[in-house]
């Protein structure tokens, strides 16, 4: 029905049409909306709340939550809220950028891959492989050893191990709408490579990706954990959600609620990320257009 | 050795000694047990976790707590601990000294008696010749034995070890030059190149454990794996599932008093929460207690009973790098030693397991002083007071100070709570440098740190594995690269004395010249704090117990209803 | 094929290379060690020849199948840890695979041909509470719910198939997830598609269209995914193994890594490397025989 | 003449984003057995929605059939279960669509595509249905067809898929045969060669065909009456030959005047009826074409009812009757 309804009405460009639809996506929005308010709290935490994301209370160690401490203490008396809203920056940062730099190497690399003669496909697949039996751990260490732990380092550590599961699903795909008659059609019309891959390909392209970028959000969350553990990344004791998952399990026994709100934070931001991208690649896809 | 944060109510410690202790948390430790009569249809299978796979349990290359836990049940020396870690004769006769005539005049030359009666679990009579072999083979260049530094002493053993570069005709002699000898086959005689009163105890550790050169020879590197692994000790190992489990089954041919436990199982539980949960889920006799989780298991109305604590022989502390500075200025070390609440770490961050430590040797060990180190008790305006007169009356002129750490769950609360108590009561900012753990140990053991987190644990239970090893100039574990000729000069008495007591007083004035010039800043000494299911009874404990507790005595332990 | 020996090689050499610059080699311990020692322990693993002599060995002896020694597990040569503990990581890893799939694909269908209905939502909610909570969390949850309350499952160890259950399921939890999203997408990207109603104009039941017409179009972007999740689970976690106690290879690298294990870390690394590019080729392959449009030579 | 199929007042609705979209408006339009009639108008109009209405293959939601009801064989198909629906899909009523490239399924062969048509209606075996499909592709004229039945739809041109298409929808012998533009999307000289098959295979199997396109050039020659849609309405029908000699409504006879030229593309196509078609979320009342109509100005009372304006001929402009020259 498409067709009937782009015919009758002003025609806006590609995107100003998906924002629109966009805005009409309850979830799209309500996910938008949650993130800009995590976002809000993380840098306004210093603002409301009465402690210090350090401030330690000796005297109130691994304390279940109460007025005082809504989400409770952790193992030196601070307060979980604050460090959780106060993590947010770290957590947000990491999942978010991270992300980018995945999606800035990887899809034209993927795209590329998949365009190109089946020779260098096949090279670029392999040194695809070589990057995925990479011994990150071992690099990160001398990464670390070299250059020392900035919170750069660790974008870099995750992004450039990360980047070759969107550059193979990329590639994939690429493969597989390119073989779409639509892209045939453009071809036929004389449409050159460059044009339809970034035109046809990559958009079409997309779905998956989405759904592969919002999984890698909470990966990338938990990977900066294990790097600040080999001291890359955010140094204690700031704190971020990756950190405060793996500090809370040593002691689960006895305080279960340090894993539980990092959990549930976490899962909220994905969330909102696969709202707010589903909503994206709908409002993107004229096919699926209402 | 490894860094678990365990501790202990301190009053308790101090007042009372070891075993007496051990008595008041869990009585059925020195109960002698007619319950084996009295219940034998209980199966004595003990079960209890290795946290990880050994890396070898070839005694003469074993180093690691995990390790000596099997090799000490298989295998037995001339000499053994008692429960007050004060020597016993085993496959000895007698423990040898002065006036016995076991020990020369000199103090160089030992000579062991063998018990007539002890055999290996085929049956053979251990021989001085399975003494004397083992232990040339531990000096041995290609076994490259990690603990063979500590049998330097014997005359011709650092030559030996040294001559791998030489041929064989070289090595072949060299070896024959070790001066361990098996007089006739129940006489063992060793000469040192010089006196070491402490060589009785080095003697006691598994390195010098007896071995099979039969055995070894024909198997090689198998020679570890049942059935090939025979030894002298009350269990044998008749099962090893590698990185799974361990079984070891009494030895019929034991010599000794035959052990009351029919089985003993080592599970391989690397988490210490799984640990927990298998103890709970009755797959273990004996668990582990995550760090920071006391406080809840004591609040357990079930297993809070279960509870066994004790005293280890491992203390931790803050050590400085004297040559970086600002940590070259003493003032400021004892300032900042002094800005530290020690018992609140130990009572509220760790539950009030542990004990605050103020001095280096720790409580249990000949050499512990409990009068010394009290000027570094916390007390805010004394600290601030000694960075006033270090020259920092202004916290904030100081220059950056930086700590160093391996990056473990138990370290970077440490350090979080170092950085806490500095802010706090110095107003001193403090910045963490966490490390992977291997980076951590070679930036320390090259000097390169400024401010790190170490612990110390006994190989033997006297001060001269404490102090010359990690403050004598230049020496192997000094990374306070403190250095002092006076204290040098006492410990190189001492090292050699004679006299026990006159030995002990030494140590006592050189452990003093340390804690004054404060290149180390104390936090606490360790204590183990386990469950144990009620039913397991018999355990007795010591400060050098192994991975498994209560594993210098398990033929004492046996299962009840 | 032949390209798999390049990408070893490249792979051993990086590794190898890094190995040796990282700092802190495998005799650095808290205790330090006596520097006779140390120089003996050198001579024994050859750690005292140039870089080039050591690798060349490396290669000279891994390609005759041997790997060498482990640092860590002094008597046990890598080849023999592996090839113990390779059943048990791949049975393992496989059943998790079969798992996560059998979960996953159904899953993702159901919520594709319902969107936006209580379907789409419940399985959008299980895909983020499993891909949010780590799995040695979800684990440790597993253990405390069936070991420590139920007492209805081992809480750890390898034989019997009580024991596989749990670290299964928990490592089955994220692919399940993400296949299950995965699936989602691409079916409603083929779900729209104008040979969809041609099918429907023939007749066919909405199951025969589901099965025949849609699937083997939405299934080329899972199996993109899939690929490198049955890398991973074959070669092992970390984590659950450690959990579960399991003596398989899946904690081999990081203990190897952290021990500097030289050993170890060679043989995992080229294990992993070859089992990656494996995968990824029958994946490859598998383009082929799903979609007749690609064709690989 | 017998009717076969007779569609009454049906009304298919869009419930979209922007708002409610009455793509057919109380449509109404018979075909008789063996009778071919044609539904024409320019994109948009609702032909093809009604179309897949009578299949009841619109998409639900956003579309939904509010009203109406479609008459087959003496059923209701409105009425009917799904299942009952699904019998009737591909046995009595096939359908061929617009775009050859997109509506073969790439990853199946062609022969299976047109043979399990065959195994679930005709109930053949795997073999017989396969051997039954390449009889069909000869017949559409797909040269080598035991060969190429192997073949996927990418190895084919798009006239030779929309053959196939047509052998798909011919294979079980239907009653009813809906083309919707099958060949807009390929050039002229094939165009005329499918129209041709298609005209051929259906009066040999008595087949009655509702052929929807915008160009009434082609439709004089294949169809006996004609609908012209506008806006989701009928605004006029009857006899081809008279619609062609003397359409009444302006529209009709925009179209007509704008001769299709195939050598040029489809936008280009109409503009020759100046301004655009409405926007069916907000119709202007009455007349939909008023805006753009040449009339415009002179038409005073906008009732939509199609008035006989000559025998068989219906039309609803109002100015239609008097303006016969």
């Amino acid at each position: 029905m498409a067709i009937a309804i782009e015919a009758t009405r002003p025609h806006h460009s590609l995107w100003g049409d998906a924002i629109i639809r966009l805005k009409r996506n309850r979830f799209a929005v309500a996910g938008a909306i949650i993130i800009f308010l995590i976002t809000m709290l993380a840098f306004l935490v210093s603002v409301f709340s009465p402690y210090r994301f350090d401030q330690q209370d000796l005297n109130a160690i691994l304390q279940g939550p109460s007025k005082a401490h809504p989400f409770g203490t952790d193992d030196l008396g601070r307060d979980v809220l604050t460090r959780l809203l106060y993590g947010a920056r770290t957590s947000l940062a990491v999942g978010i950028f991270a992300q980018f730099i995945v999606l800035i190497i990887g899809i034209p690399i993927g795209a590329f891959s998949a365009s190109a003669s089946s020779r260098v496909d096949n090279f670029i697949m392999r040194f695809v492989d070589v990057i995925y039996a990479f011994p990150d751990i071992l690099f990160i260490i001398l990464i670390r050893s070299i250059l020392g732990g900035s919170i750069y380092m660790m974008f870099l550590a995750i992004g450039l191990v990360a980047w070759v599961n969107v550059a193979r699903l990329i590639r994939g795909q690429v493969l597989f709408q390119k073989q779409r008659d639509f892209v045939i059609a453009a071809r036929a019309m004389g449409a050159s490579e460059r044009y339809i891959t970034i035109k046809h390909l990559i958009p079409n392209s997309l779905g998956p990706v989405i759904v592969a970028v919002t999984f890698n959000i909470p990966r990338a969350i938990f990977a900066e954990a294990a790097l600040s553990y080999i001291g890359i990344g955010i140094k204690p004791p700031t704190p971020s959600w990756g950190t405060m998952i793996r500090d809370g399990y040593d002691v689960i026994f006895a305080a279960p609620y340090l894993v539980l709100f990092p959990a549930v934070a976490i899962g909220m931001l994905m969330l909102s990320f696969t709202f707010l991208g589903d909503g994206l690649r709908d409002a993107l896809d004229p096919r699926l257009r209402r | 050795m490894k860094q678990r944060l365990f501790c202990i109510l301190g009053l308790l410690l101090i007042v009372m000694p070891l075993g007496l202790m051990v008595a008041c948390t869990k009585g059925e430790s020195t109960t002698p047990a007619p319950q084996v009569q009295s219940t034998p249809s209980v199966p004595q299978v003990l079960r209890a976790n290795l946290d990880g796979e050994p890396a070898t349990i070839d005694p003469n290359r074993a180093s690691w707590s995990r390790e000596r836990t099997v090799i000490m049940q298989v295998f037995q020396g001339l000499l053994g601990f008692n429960q007050d870690l004060t020597l016993k004769p085993v496959v000895a006769r007698e423990i040898p000294s002065v006036s016995n005539g076991g020990i020369s005049a000199d103090g160089k030359t030992y000579t062991f008696k063998l018990r007539p009666e002890v055999t290996w679990s085929d049956g053979k009579k251990v021989t001085a010749n399975d003494f004397e072999y083992s232990i040339k083979r531990l000096l041995s260049p290609d076994l490259a034995a990690q603990y063979a530094s500590f049998y330097f002493d014997i005359a011709g053993g650092k030559d030996y070890f040294g001559s791998a570069k030489k041929d064989d005709a070289a090595r072949t002699q060299l070896r024959s030059t070790v001066a361990v000898k098996a007089v006739d086959a129940s006489t063992l005689q060793i000469t040192l190149a010089q006196p070491r009163p402490t060589f009785l105890q080095i003697m006691a550790l598994w390195p010098a454990y007896p071995l099979r050169e039969d055995i070894i020879s024909k198997f090689g590197d198998k020679w570890t794996e049942p059935p090939n692994y025979i030894g002298n000790g009350p269990f044998m190992l008749t099962e090893w599932v590698h990185q799974d489990h361990l079984v070891l089954k009494a030895n019929p041919n034991y010599w000794g008093t035959k052990p009351r436990l029919s089985e003993f199982q080592l599970k391989m539980i690397t988490d210490a929460n799984a640990e927990l949960a298998a103890y709970k889920n009755n797959e273990l006799d004996m668990s582990r207690v995550p760090p920071g989780t006391e406080k809840a298991v004591m609040a357990d109305p079930v297993i809070s009973k279960e509870i066994l604590r004790f005293p280890e022989l491992t203390t931790f502390a803050f050590q400085f790098n004297v040559t970086r500075p600002p940590f070259d200025n003493v003032k400021l070390r004892q300032a900042l030693a002094t800005a530290i609440d020690r018992v609140a770490f130990v009572d509220k961050v760790r539950n009030g397991v542990g004990k605050p430590a103020l001095s280096w040797v720790p409580p249990g060990m000949p050499g512990y002083d409990p009068n010394l180190g009290k000027e570094y008790e916390f007390n805010v305006a004394k600290a601030k007071q000694l960075l006033t007169e270090a020259g920092y009356p202004d916290s904030s002129k100081l220059p950056e100070l930086k700590f160093q750490y391996s990056d473990t769950a138990g370290n970077r609360l440490i350090a979080q709570f170092l950085q806490g108590q500095l802010k706090d009561n110095l107003g001193v900012n403090l910045t963490l440098e966490p490390m992977e753990s291997k980076a951590f140990t070679q930036f320390v053991n090259q000097e390169k740190h400024t401010w790190a987190w170490f612990g110390w644990g006994a190989d033997y239970p006297d001060p001269d594995n404490w102090l010359p090893e990690l403050f004598g100039t230049k020496a192997g574990n000094n990374h306070t690269v403190y250095s002092n000729p006076k204290f040098d000069a006492l410990a190189k008495q001492a090292k050699s004395e004679l006299d026990n007591a006159k030995r002990l007083q030494m140590w006592a004035e050189a452990q003093k010249m340390v804690m004054a010039d404060t290149p180390i800043a104390t936090m606490f000494y360790r204590e183990r704090f386990i469950l144990v299911k009620p039913t397991v009874k018999g355990i007795k404990t010591t400060g050098m117990d192994g991975q498994v507790t209560g594993d210098l005595f398990l033929t004492e332990i046996n299962l009840t209803k | 094929m032949l390209w798999l020996i390049p990408v070893l090689f490249v792979v051993a050499f990086i590794t190898f290379s890094l190995m040796h610059l990282v700092p802190g080699g495998p005799w650095d311990q808290e205790k330090q060690l006596a520097p006779q020692v140390v120089e003996n322990l050198n001579r024994k693993y050859n750690l005292d020849k140039p870089f080039i002599v050591q690798f060349g060995n490396f290669l000279w002896n891994a390609v005759r199948g041997d790997l060498g020694v482990s640092y860590s597990y002094q008597d046990k040569g890598v080849t023999q840890i592996l090839l113990s503990g390779l059943p048990k990581t791949a049975g393992l890893g496989v059943t998790a695979f079969l798992i996560a799939i059998i979960i996953g694909i159904p899953l993702g269908i159901a919520a594709a041909l319902k969107q936006n209905s209580t379907v789409d939502y419940i399985s959008v909610f299980f895909s983020t509470l499993f891909a949010n909570i780590p799995g040695f969390v979800i684990g440790i949850l597993f253990i405390i719910l069936f070991s420590v309350t139920l007492h209805v499952l081992p809480t750890g160890g390898w034989g019997s198939i009580k024991q596989v259950i749990m670290p299964a399921v928990a490592l089955a939890a994220l692919p399940a997830a993400y296949i299950a999203r995965v699936t989602r997408a691409s079916m409603l990207e083929v779900k729209h598609q104008d040979y969809i109603r041609t099918a429907q104009a023939k007749g066919l039941a909405s199951r025969v269209i589901i099965i025949r017409h849609m699937l083997r179009n939405a299934l080329i972007p899972v199996m993109t995914i899939a690929g490198p999740e049955l890398a991973a689970l074959v070669t092992g976690s970390f984590i659950i193994e450690s959990l579960f106690s399991i003596p398989g290879i899946g904690r081999l690298f990081v203990q190897g890594v952290f021990a500097r294990d030289y050993g170890l870390i060679m043989g995992t690394i080229l294990f992993y490397a070859f089992a990656v590019a494996l995968v990824n080729l029958i994946v490859d392959i598998l383009y082929a025989v799903v979609d007749p449009r690609i064709r690989y030579e | 003449m017998e009717s076969l199929l007779a569609v009454d007042n049906l009304s298919t609705h869009f419930y979209t984003q922007d708002g409610l979209v009455k793509a057919v408006n109380g449509v109404s339009y018979r075909v008789a057995k063996g009778e071919t009639i044609a539904l024409v108008g320019e994109s948009g109009c609702g032909k093809t929605v009604s179309a897949l209405s009578i299949l009841r293959l619109v998409h639900e939601p956003p579309g939904k059939i509010v009203a109406g009801s479609v008459t087959f064989e003496d059923v209701d198909l409105l009425k009917v279960s799904n299942s009952e629906m699904r019998r009737v899909r591909g046995a009595k009523i096939a359908m061929v669509f617009q775009e050859p490239m997109t509506s073969l399924n790439p990853v199946l062969t062609i022969g299976r595509q047109v043979s399990e048509t065959l195994e679930l209606h005709q109930h053949m075996g795997r073999q017989a249905a396969l051997r039954e499909a390449i009889k069909l592709l000869g017949m559409v004229g797909i040269p080598q067809a035991e060969h190429r039945v192997k073949d996927y739809p990418h190895h084919f041109s798009g006239g030779m898929r929309q053959r196939v298409m047509i052998a798909m929808a011919i294979a079980c012998h239907p009653r009813l045969l809906i083309a919707d533009e099958p060949t807009t999307a390929l050039d002229a000289t094939i165009q005329a060669q499918l129209l041709e098959l298609i005209k051929t295979l259906t009066r040999e199997l008595g087949t009655s065909v509702i052929l929807i396109t915008h160009n009434l050039g082609i439709v004089a020659r294949y169809a006996q009456r004609v609908y012209v849609m506008y806006a989701g309405r009928i605004i006029e029908h009857g006899p081809a030959q008279m619609i062609y000699d003397k359409p009444r409504h302006p529209y009709t006879v925009g179209l007509l005047a704008s001769v299709p030229r195939l050598d040029e593309s489809r936008k280009t196509r109409l503009m020759s009826i100046k301004g655009q078609p409405p926007d069916l979320i907000y119709p202007p009342p009455g007349c939909a074409f008023k805006p753009r109509c040449s009339y415009g100005t002179q038409c005073q009372d906008e009732s939509l009812d199609l008035v006989e304006v000559a025998p068989g001929h219906y039309c609803s402009c109002q100015l239609a009757p008097q303006r016969k020259q």
